[in-house]
């Protein structure tokens, strides 16, 4: 596998198709699709090879040499005066368990979302072309290691998101466009002042012997190459540590995204047209919790752990808030995403319990909301199309009407439940076993456990209010799904019940990552009081 | 017969109705009599579980199996060194005869769904039901740990979920499905945490290692109140499934479901579950948590049997009785009764699944007329379902030569002996007095639809005994109600194989400072079985022995009583009903309606978090997005000025900030006036402001 | 009676530029406004020459003096075509009337 | 008067030579062809391009022009430097585009012969920044800025016919005047002060002998008010918005890209050169204490940033939101000043070069806009991207990089402004700068909002390209694409020039 560059291919190979597609004329809609589809099936085979060839048994985290499928290239060396020392950016991509399943998850979900673009029928060479430039960044924010690098992609996503759901979205879509898109920046201009910060803190030594200042996560990741008077160095006694990672969290948090700055995300998501919507909630708000593992964590060890109650406070806030306000929504697709803003807080108290399986199960639970949610919308997608209308109670009785559906509906709506044998128990579980086992979050664990609960109401009467009792008269003529439905369904069906039965299919992808991470951070943790599992 | 091949028997019985839902529910479309593969599949199933019973128990080996796998591993986590989750299976008697009930129950069942069910448009779906609803039982009773016990739990709940709904289309049964499944969360939630302690402390979710350990002294956060916590906290799980109060609403409203469904899921195995699942843990329950568990149980056997009395639809009395009974067994659990708690368990599964499906055949006779007052005099019509009915009901009631008696019977003991050395008297006064009122309202169920007068003569007209397929099961039941199953001694369970050999009496592992004093290791034991473990000491089966005699004489006289009783107001109308309900009208009501159970939930818990929900989304959209970017002030600046915000706003000025950076763009235009002289001024002034802000002293 | 100082010259440059100032944003023909300026310069030309007259830095203030003068003589002429041109447009040359481009 | 000395000068200032030359041959074409004025642009796009190869060729070597013999050491006019043959290149390019830019202008066409004086005049401009960047004189910088000024000021209200145009020239020249009189009497009193204007003995005199602080700091807030009115900082900007509505848009192009550009110039020399007592190791300035220039300059960036973006929200005239979005930028720039560090300058210039790409690029696309619908307001550009898309995608790629977002030349500009005030811990300059840049998407995305998100109605048309404007705008897009990608060259072309004459 060595020198093949599998992860730029897996990044770029989206731009190709999109300058293939932008070269096309506009009038040849169909050759467009193919070309999207053909380059997005490309990607998921090149993450399964990926996958294929991916060593379990290598950490990752803050070992360069146990990354895997490195790439690291010059890409930017100026040697500067004597003030500025030497300016290198690397191009420097690999893959470890973070990233891995972040991988596979937007491999697929793209290649589902492209399915469920082909009803797109408005201005399609303008929506295919932004929908690979998404996606090529999206990629690229999964394989970076180095921050400019990151914060390149980071920012690459806002403006094709921004058109594809102004253009192409529902009657506010203007509204919800902008909202997204101020939200973003805000959070990532901060995360700019950050990395530059960062920069100018920790050197690295070059091959030459000098040393330069460097956005290489690595090299910010080890305490020996930070500077005396670094601003943002642990050992410059009035350093703005926290303050930057109050900054950066704020900026992930606004994408995850966290009470109270997830309102941008149930106007985005009604008014975003289906596969974005999948898109959106399948891989977007993962980039916030990855950001926080793969940045925050490692990088701020300290500050990490001592907030960590903090950020398992507001995951319990999202679990409980999330779902009470879903219980009171009347729009299937708000419904469905405040139930994702439910789910993320799963991730993130997870993830505050800094221990394998709690952030295990956040990981887990990250590729697993990946697929349900995708699954839920594309759900939501195949009965808005047919009925053009997403209130609840329009609707009832459909089970007999659409019987293959209800039952695609029923395994995607349990799976969101947590029912066991399916994905989403497996993660939910985990984090529960994670959280509950460190004292200080065991209360709160308690608490969020009631999220069980609520998401059984509030799916189980959305299941009644769609598919049990009587059919209205409108509705007899909504036809069952088709083959093109089934060919985005099947899949995620057959993921969702997989991972349920063979969870460690996924978790011995990620676990010696995990390990890894959790090692360091008690490594470079004082006072340290990592409990329980 | 070694273990290898009784773990795959087991392994086989497990998956095999999961293979059959899974064909199915695919293929149902392409083969319209797929359903008799379920058929098949089950009756295969059956006898894989008589040759696992008879190799089990027939002492080919005495010791249990125990079988289990890696189901995650974690590696090297650190500081905690290898963790790892397990998953597996352990067969030991109790499993066998659940096995066997089970299988028995559900290919009975089966069978008698063909004629039951018969033309209905979902019937392929209906077996695959059931299917899947088997896979989960079996997979509960196989468990070895608890993990795999919640996950199969979950299951059953599920499948349970979609029997109880499988008629939709009646709002009714889609509102009791939802109402079934989530209150078996609220006390899944507390199973789960339990759950959540018992890993967090032991780091396995296997029964054995967790007892090894408590009998090591490793505790929960190193308390006994925890341990007791976490029994209870377990238990709020059988709580649940077995509809213990206050969680018994569910169980009557399932009755929506088909009535072999009840029989199956309802009455016989699946809410049988928590009972055993209580028997399951019942090594790790302190004292207080027993004593709670046993209150629960002798509360809820009381409440619901005290429902039955007043209610009309056949099912839903006996649904009630179905909750009353399993408030015994709980109870028996509690009061330490292990072996009579399970034998109830069982001979209740026969009789009360034996009663549904008569009652299923009753309804089926009077197209599914369920209201007994519709009912009388079927008993010319339809003799074996009748004789199936009045076995069933004199079991239930515990008259001598019925499986009933002897259960019953014992575990009342029980309950008395534990009066007698604990003092909570209040638990047999509990139990004598269902006692009392089963017999009577089962048999007012049996005179009012099988005695007396038709009241509705068309529909008795109709009315005809039920086809082979149905009437077959009802003798294989019948006959399992009847005591030679279990010992030679109609009086004297304890001689009785099923007690002496087959079940073991409990074991507890606690420490001792947190057993009954009975339950201490002092004296000699009886038969001590594993090391730590502690079965009753002497004083206990004196207390039993005590206590054998007065409750044989007591419970005889109350179930005779009972049926007099109902004899005399139903029968030869002594008394009229009527009257003695406008007697005590206050009380008949408060037993009519149910202790008003569901409409206090419904104007507290489900009302509160609608209306909290409702809040927090008004919350959501005018505060939090408030304070975030000021919609809340916007908007209703949009809608004052909205032409002009149409423009501005709108026009991606969407939020808050915005707004106010709008307006500062207002005032900066206003310096902007276009005349020269003006801007002249400006300048000079700020040039002033300058000098002043800039001189240097 | 003393004889008049560099003080003097200062005062009296602060006054020109004072009234300069002042003649710039009172007045209402464009060609007042002009003056104005031309005011203003003078005042600094006064300043270079009194300060190259009384300081000890040669006869650079001076020439600078005459650069400054020539480049009014310019700016004038400038500023009056282009309000000659603005009077053929606008027919008057009322700055305040001027502000079609305003916010 | 000995001719080495003069040949001297002359040698190290042949591109203003080349330019006058230029200028005058201009003229006597202009009157030789009555008619014709197709040669013209070619001559003028011929001596610039020797007068930016010559920038080139002598961008290393430095010296003093017009020596005047003092006391101590020689000091000249003029102080020919790197750091000023990089403003040079920068306008001469500017320049270049501008002639393009002018050649496809319809307004400039329509004036039919009077195309003539557009250049001469325009060379008139070009010869003053020249000479100002360089000029390390008071006088000098006062002279060549009015040589620049008389110039604008008739470009400015060079299309006779429409009246906005002649307003706007008013108000430049009047406003134009007021400041530099003011500028010119500040500089009376610094020349009272310190006996000298020339930049280099006012350092030397500032370092040895104290002045009076109060007088100099009024003296200096003057000239600040004059070199701050061409860079336009508030509060000295009233003029832009009104003049760059008003003027024909390439001169509107130029005054915002290249007079901006020789303003800073002469800013950073005059700071430098006049107030820098030394410079330590890593690069910062020590300025000499008798004025605090870094609190004056921060707040002056502070106010444009701020009313720049703040003011544009609400413009609906696309010239006026890119002349507010301009004085925004300013503010920027401002910051990279008030670093007071190399690091700092060299953050200017790089943002300037990219500054002129995406500018110049946001402008032309403007004007063929209006030309084609004879609108500039916003509301007329309704799906004017589904009409046009080259337009559309090309104009959102230039507001995306004046956003500065990555991955365009505009984020790379931004950038270094940042590192450098996060180098020099200014933390909150630079949350300020940040959420400033916040803000100025709210307008920027308002006008993609306009093209893409709303239908195309009918009144609407195609807008045909001719070739020449698409190779145009391709020159400019290309750049702004790729140094978002690698800026390496221009970083260090940039960190070559920052060589100031002895310093």
């Amino acid at each position: 596998m060595d020198g093949f560059p599998i992860l730029t291919l897996l990044t770029f190979i989206p731009v190709i198709g999109m300058i293939i597609v932008l070269a096309l004329p506009g009038k040849m809609e169909k050759e467009i699709k193919y070309v999207t589809l053909l380059s997005t099936a490309i990607q998921v085979v090149l993450a399964v090879i990926l996958l294929s060839n991916f060593d379990y048994s290598a950490g990752g985290i803050f070992q360069k040499e146990s990354f895997q499928f490195i790439e690291k290239y010059k890409w930017i060396e100026i040697f500067g005066g004597s003030w500025i020392g030497t300016i290198k950016i690397d191009y420097f991509v690999g893959a470890d368990g973070l990233s891995v399943p972040m991988i596979l998850l937007t491999a697929l979900i793209s290649f589902i979302a492209t399915l469920s673009s082909w009803n797109i029928n408005k201005s399609v060479k303008g929506y295919f072309a932004l929908f690979l430039l998404l996606d090529a960044a999206m990629m690229g924010v999964f394989v970076s290691l180095n921050f400019f690098l990151f914060y390149i992609f980071w920012e690459l996503m806002l403006l094709p998101m921004y058109f594809l759901i102004g253009i192409w979205g529902g009657p506010r879509k203007e509204y919800a466009a902008i909202k997204f898109f101020i939200y973003t920046l805000v959070g990532s201009v901060f995360m700019l002042l950050v990395m530059i910060g960062l920069y100018f803190s920790a050197t690295e030594t070059l091959a030459n012997g000098s040393k330069a200042f460097s956005f290489d996560f690595l090299v910010l990741m080890d305490k020996a190459n930070y500077l005396k008077d670094g601003i943002l160095s642990p050992f410059n006694p009035h350093n703005l540590r926290f303050i930057a990672y109050i900054a950066l969290f704020i900026g992930f948090a606004i994408k995850i995204p966290m009470f109270p700055f997830h309102t941008w995300l149930p106007d985005a998501h009604v008014e975003a047209p289906t596969p974005i919507s999948v898109i959106l909630a399948g891989v977007l708000l993962k980039m916030g919790t990855y950001g926080i593992l793969r940045i925050s964590y490692p990088i701020f060890p300290q500050i990490t752990h001592d907030i960590a109650w903090y950020i398992g406070l507001f995951g319990m806030i999202n679990i409980i808030y999330g779902a009470l306000v879903a219980l009171a929504q009347k729009d299937f697709k708000k419904l469905i995403a405040y139930s994702s803003v439910s789910h993320m807080g799963y991730v993130m108290l997870g993830m505050a319990s800094l221990t394998t399986t709690g952030i295990n199960g956040a990981i887990f639970q990250m590729f697993n909301h990946g697929t349900i949610t995708a699954m839920l919308f594309l759900i939501v997608g195949v009965v808005y199309d047919r009925a053009h209308t997403r209130g609840l109670y329009d609707f009832g009785g459909l089970a007999n009407q659409m019987p293959v559906y209800t039952g695609f509906v029923t395994v995607a709506f349990f799976a969101a439940i947590g029912l066991p044998s399916l994905s989403g128990f497996v993660s939910e579980a985990l984090v529960f076993v994670g959280a509950f086992g460190v004292d200080t979050l065991r209360t709160l664990t308690m608490f969020s456990a009631l999220g069980i609960l609520l998401g059984a109401a509030y799916m189980l009467w959305t299941l009644q209010r769609l598919f049990f009792g009587q059919l209205p008269e409108k509705w007899k003529s909504l036809k069952d799904i088709d083959a093109r439905e089934y060919a985005m369904f099947i899949p995620l069906t057959i993921i969702i019940i997989f991972l349920g039965i063979y969870p460690s299919a996924m978790l011995n992808i990620m676990n010696t990552s995990v390990n890894t991470l959790v090692e360091f951070l008690s490594v470079n943790i004082h006072n340290i009081s990592i409990g329980g599992l | 017969m070694n273990d290898i091949i009784l773990i795959n028997i087991s392994i086989i019985t497990l998956l095999l109705p999961l293979f059959g839902f899974g064909l199915i529910i695919l293929f149902s479309k392409r083969f319209p009599k797929l359903y008799m593969l379920g058929i098949g599949l089950l009756i295969v199933n059956f006898v894989l579980a008589v040759i696992l019973l008879y190799a089990k128990l027939s002492n080919f080996l005495t010791q249990d199996i125990n079988f289990q796998f890696t189901w995650i591993d974690f590696g090297n986590v650190p500081y905690l060194g290898n963790v790892h989750i397990d998953l597996g299976l352990k067969i030991d008697n109790i499993t066998v005869i659940m096995l066997f009930v089970v299988n028995l129950i559900s290919m009975l069942v089966h069978i008698y769904s063909l004629e039951y069910m018969k033309g209905d448009k979902r019937f392929n779906r209906y077996y695959a039901y059931l299917g899947i609803f088997t896979f989960s039982m079996i997979g509960i009773v196989i468990a070895n740990n608890l993990l795999m016990i919640y996950i199969f739990w979950e299951l059953v709940g599920l499948s349970s979920y979609l029997l109880i709904g499988f008629w939709y289309e009646k709002k009714s049964a889609a509102d009791a499905s939802k109402k079934a499944f989530i209150t078996n969360r609220v006390g899944d939630l507390g199973m789960f945490i339990g759950i959540l302690i018992v890993f967090t402390t032991y780091h396995t979710f296997t029964f054995d290692s967790i007892f090894e350990q408590i009998s090591n002294g490793v505790l929960p956060f190193d308390s006994n109140a925890w341990l007791t916590a976490t029994g209870i906290l377990i238990f709020m799980g059988a709580v649940g499934k077995s509809a213990q109060f206050p969680l018994h609403v569910w169980l009557p409203d399932a009755m929506e479901g088909p009535t072999p469904v009840s029989a199956l899921i309802h009455s016989a195995t699946m809410v049988a579950a928590g009972v055993y699942l209580s028997l399951r843990i019942f090594a790790m329950l302190t004292a207080d948590a027993m004593l709670v568990i046993a209150v629960v149980g002798g509360f809820t056997s009381f409440l619901a049997a005290t429902i039955a009395i007043t209610q009309n639809d056949i099912k839903r009395v006996l649904a009630y009785s179905t909750v009353s009974q399993l408030g015994y067994m709980v109870m028996a659990v509690g009061v330490g009764a292990f072996q009579y708690a399970f034998f109830h368990l069982i001979t209740h599964a026969f009789f009360k699944s034996n009663l549904f499906l008569g009652s299923g055949s009753v309804i089926h006779a009077m197209h599914h007329e369920q209201d007994m007052r519709q009912m009388g005099g079927l008993r010319k019509k339809m003799p074996v379902t009748y004789a199936a009915f009045i076995v069933s009901s004199l079991a239930i009631s515990g008259i001598p030569l019925t499986s009933g008696f002897l259960s019953k019977d014992g575990l009342l003991a029980g309950s008395l002996a534990f009066a007698h050395l604990t003092g909570h008297w209040l638990l047999p006064t509990f139990g004598f007095l269902v006692a009392l009122m089963t017999a009577f309202y089962m048999f007012r169920l049996v005179i009012m639809t099988f005695h007396g007068e038709p009241r509705n003569k068309e529909k008795y007209n109709h009315a005809h005994e039920s086809p082979f397929v149905m009437v077959l099961p009802l003798i294989v039941l019948t006959a399992l109600s009847l005591f030679f199953w279990y010992t030679p001694n109609p009086v004297g369970p304890e001689q009785g194989w099923f007690l002496s050999e087959w079940v073991r009496p409990a074991e507890t592992v606690v420490p001792q400072e947190t057993r009954f004093d009975f339950m201490k290791t002092t004296g000699e034991e009886v038969s001590g079985h594993s090391a730590g473990a502690v079965v009753f000491s002497e004083e206990y089966e004196h207390a039993m022995h005590w206590a054998h005699i007065p409750t044989l004489i007591l419970s005889l006289l109350l179930g005779g009583l009972g049926i007099l009783f109902a004899f005399v107001i139903y029968h030869w109308r002594k008394i009229d009903p009527d009257e003695l309900a406008e007697k005590f009208k206050s009380l008949y009501l408060f037993s009519l309606n149910k202790w008003y159970v569901d409409e206090f939930y419904q104007a507290t818990f489900i009302a509160g978090t609608l209306k909290l929900s409702y809040l927090l989304s008004l919350f959501d959209k005018y505060v939090v997005d408030g304070i975030v970017n000021g919609t809340a002030f916007v908007t209703r600046g949009i809608s004052t000025v909205s032409g002009i915000f149409d423009k501005y706003v709108v026009d991606g000025l969407v939020n808050f900030t915005a707004f106010l950076s709008g307006l500062i763009g207002l005032g900066f235009r206003r310096l902007q006036s276009g005349r020269i002289q003006t801007y002249l001024v400006l300048v000079i002034f700020s040039l002033i402001l300058l000098l002043l802000f800039f001189e240097p002293f | 009676m003393e004889s008049i100082g560099l003080n003097h010259f200062l005062v009296v440059s602060a006054i020109l530029f004072s009234l300069g100032i002042y003649a710039v944003v009172t007045r209402k023909n464009a060609i007042m406004v002009l003056m104005g300026i031309e005011l203003i310069l003078n005042s600094a030309n006064i300043n270079f020459v009194a300060f190259s007259r009384y300081g000890n830095s040669g006869l650079g203030g001076q020439i600078t003096a005459l650069f400054v003068i020539i480049l009014a003589a310019a700016e004038a002429a400038i500023a009056l075509a282009i309000v000659l041109n603005l009077y053929k447009t606008f027919a008057h040359v009322n700055i305040d009337e001027i502000d079609k481009l305003n916010s | 008067m000995d001719f080495t000395s003069l040949y001297d000068s002359l040698s190290l200032i042949k591109p203003e030579i080349v330019i006058s030359v230029t200028l005058l041959l201009i003229v006597i074409f202009d009157l030789i062809f009555h008619k014709n004025k197709t040669l013209i642009p070619y001559i003028a796009l011929a001596g610039l391009i020797i007068g930016g190869i010559y920038v080139l060729s002598d961008i290393s070597n430095s010296g003093f022009a017009f020596v005047i013999s003092s006391t101590s050491n020689n000091f000249g006019l003029l102080a020919l430097d790197s750091f000023g043959s990089y403003f040079k290149f920068l306008i001469i390019i500017t320049s270049i585009l501008i002639v393009f830019f002018a050649k496809h202008s319809l307004e400039i066409k329509n004036t039919g012969t009077r195309q003539g004086e557009f250049y001469t005049l325009l060379f008139g401009m070009i010869l003053g920044m020249m000479f100002m960047i360089s000029a390390s004189d008071l006088i000098m910088i006062y002279v060549s800025m009015e040589l620049l000024s008389f110039s604008s000021y008739v470009l400015a209200g060079f299309i006779k016919l429409r009246d906005r145009n002649s307003e706007a020239s008013l108000k430049y020249i009047i406003f134009g005047g007021v400041a530099s009189g003011i500028m010119l009497f500040g500089i009376s009193l610094i020349y009272g002060l310190t006996g000298t204007t020339n930049l280099y003995q006012i350092n030397q005199v500032l370092q040895s002998a104290h002045v009076n602080l109060i007088v100099l700091s009024f003296s200096l807030l003057l000239v600040v008010a004059g070199i701050g009115y061409k860079i336009s900082a508030v509060p000295f900007h009233f003029w832009t918005p009104d003049v760059y509505e008003g003027a024909p848009v390439s001169i509107t192009a130029f005054l915002s890209v290249a007079s901006k550009a020789a303003g800073f110039a002469i800013l950073i020399r005059l700071i430098k050169t006049a107030f820098v007592s030394n410079i330590d190791s890593v690069g910062n300035w020590q300025l000499i204490p008798v004025f605090d220039w870094q609190t004056l300059l921060a707040v002056l960036a502070i106010l444009t940033m701020t009313l720049g973006n703040f003011a544009a929200l609400w413009q609906d005239n696309l010239k006026r939101m890119l002349a507010y979005s301009s004085i925004a930028h300013a503010g920027y720039l401002l910051l990279g000043i008030v670093v007071f560090s190399e690091i700092g300058i060299e953050a200017v210039l790089i943002y300037f070069a990219v500054y002129m790409l995406m500018n110049l690029g946001s402008f032309y696309i403007v004007m063929l806009i209006a030309d084609k619908t004879g609108s500039e307001n916003i509301d007329d550009y309704g799906g004017l991207g589904y009409v046009t898309p080259f337009l559309g995608v090309s104009f959102a790629v230039f507001l995306v990089s004046l956003t500065g977002l990555p991955p365009t030349a505009g984020f790379i500009g931004k950038l270094y402004l940042f590192i450098a005030l996060i180098d020099a811990k200014m933390t909150t300059l630079a949350v300020i700068a940040v959420l400033n840049s916040v803000v100025s998407l709210y307008y920027y995305i308002r006008v993609l909002k306009h093209m893409f998100l709303k239908k195309p109605d009918g009144n609407v048309r195609e807008i045909k390209l001719s070739a020449a404007n698409i190779v145009y705008i391709v020159i400019l897009l290309i750049p702004v694409l790729l140094l978002g990608i690698y800026f390496t060259p221009l970083v260090n072309f940039a960190e070559s020039c920052l060589a100031f004459l002895h310093f």
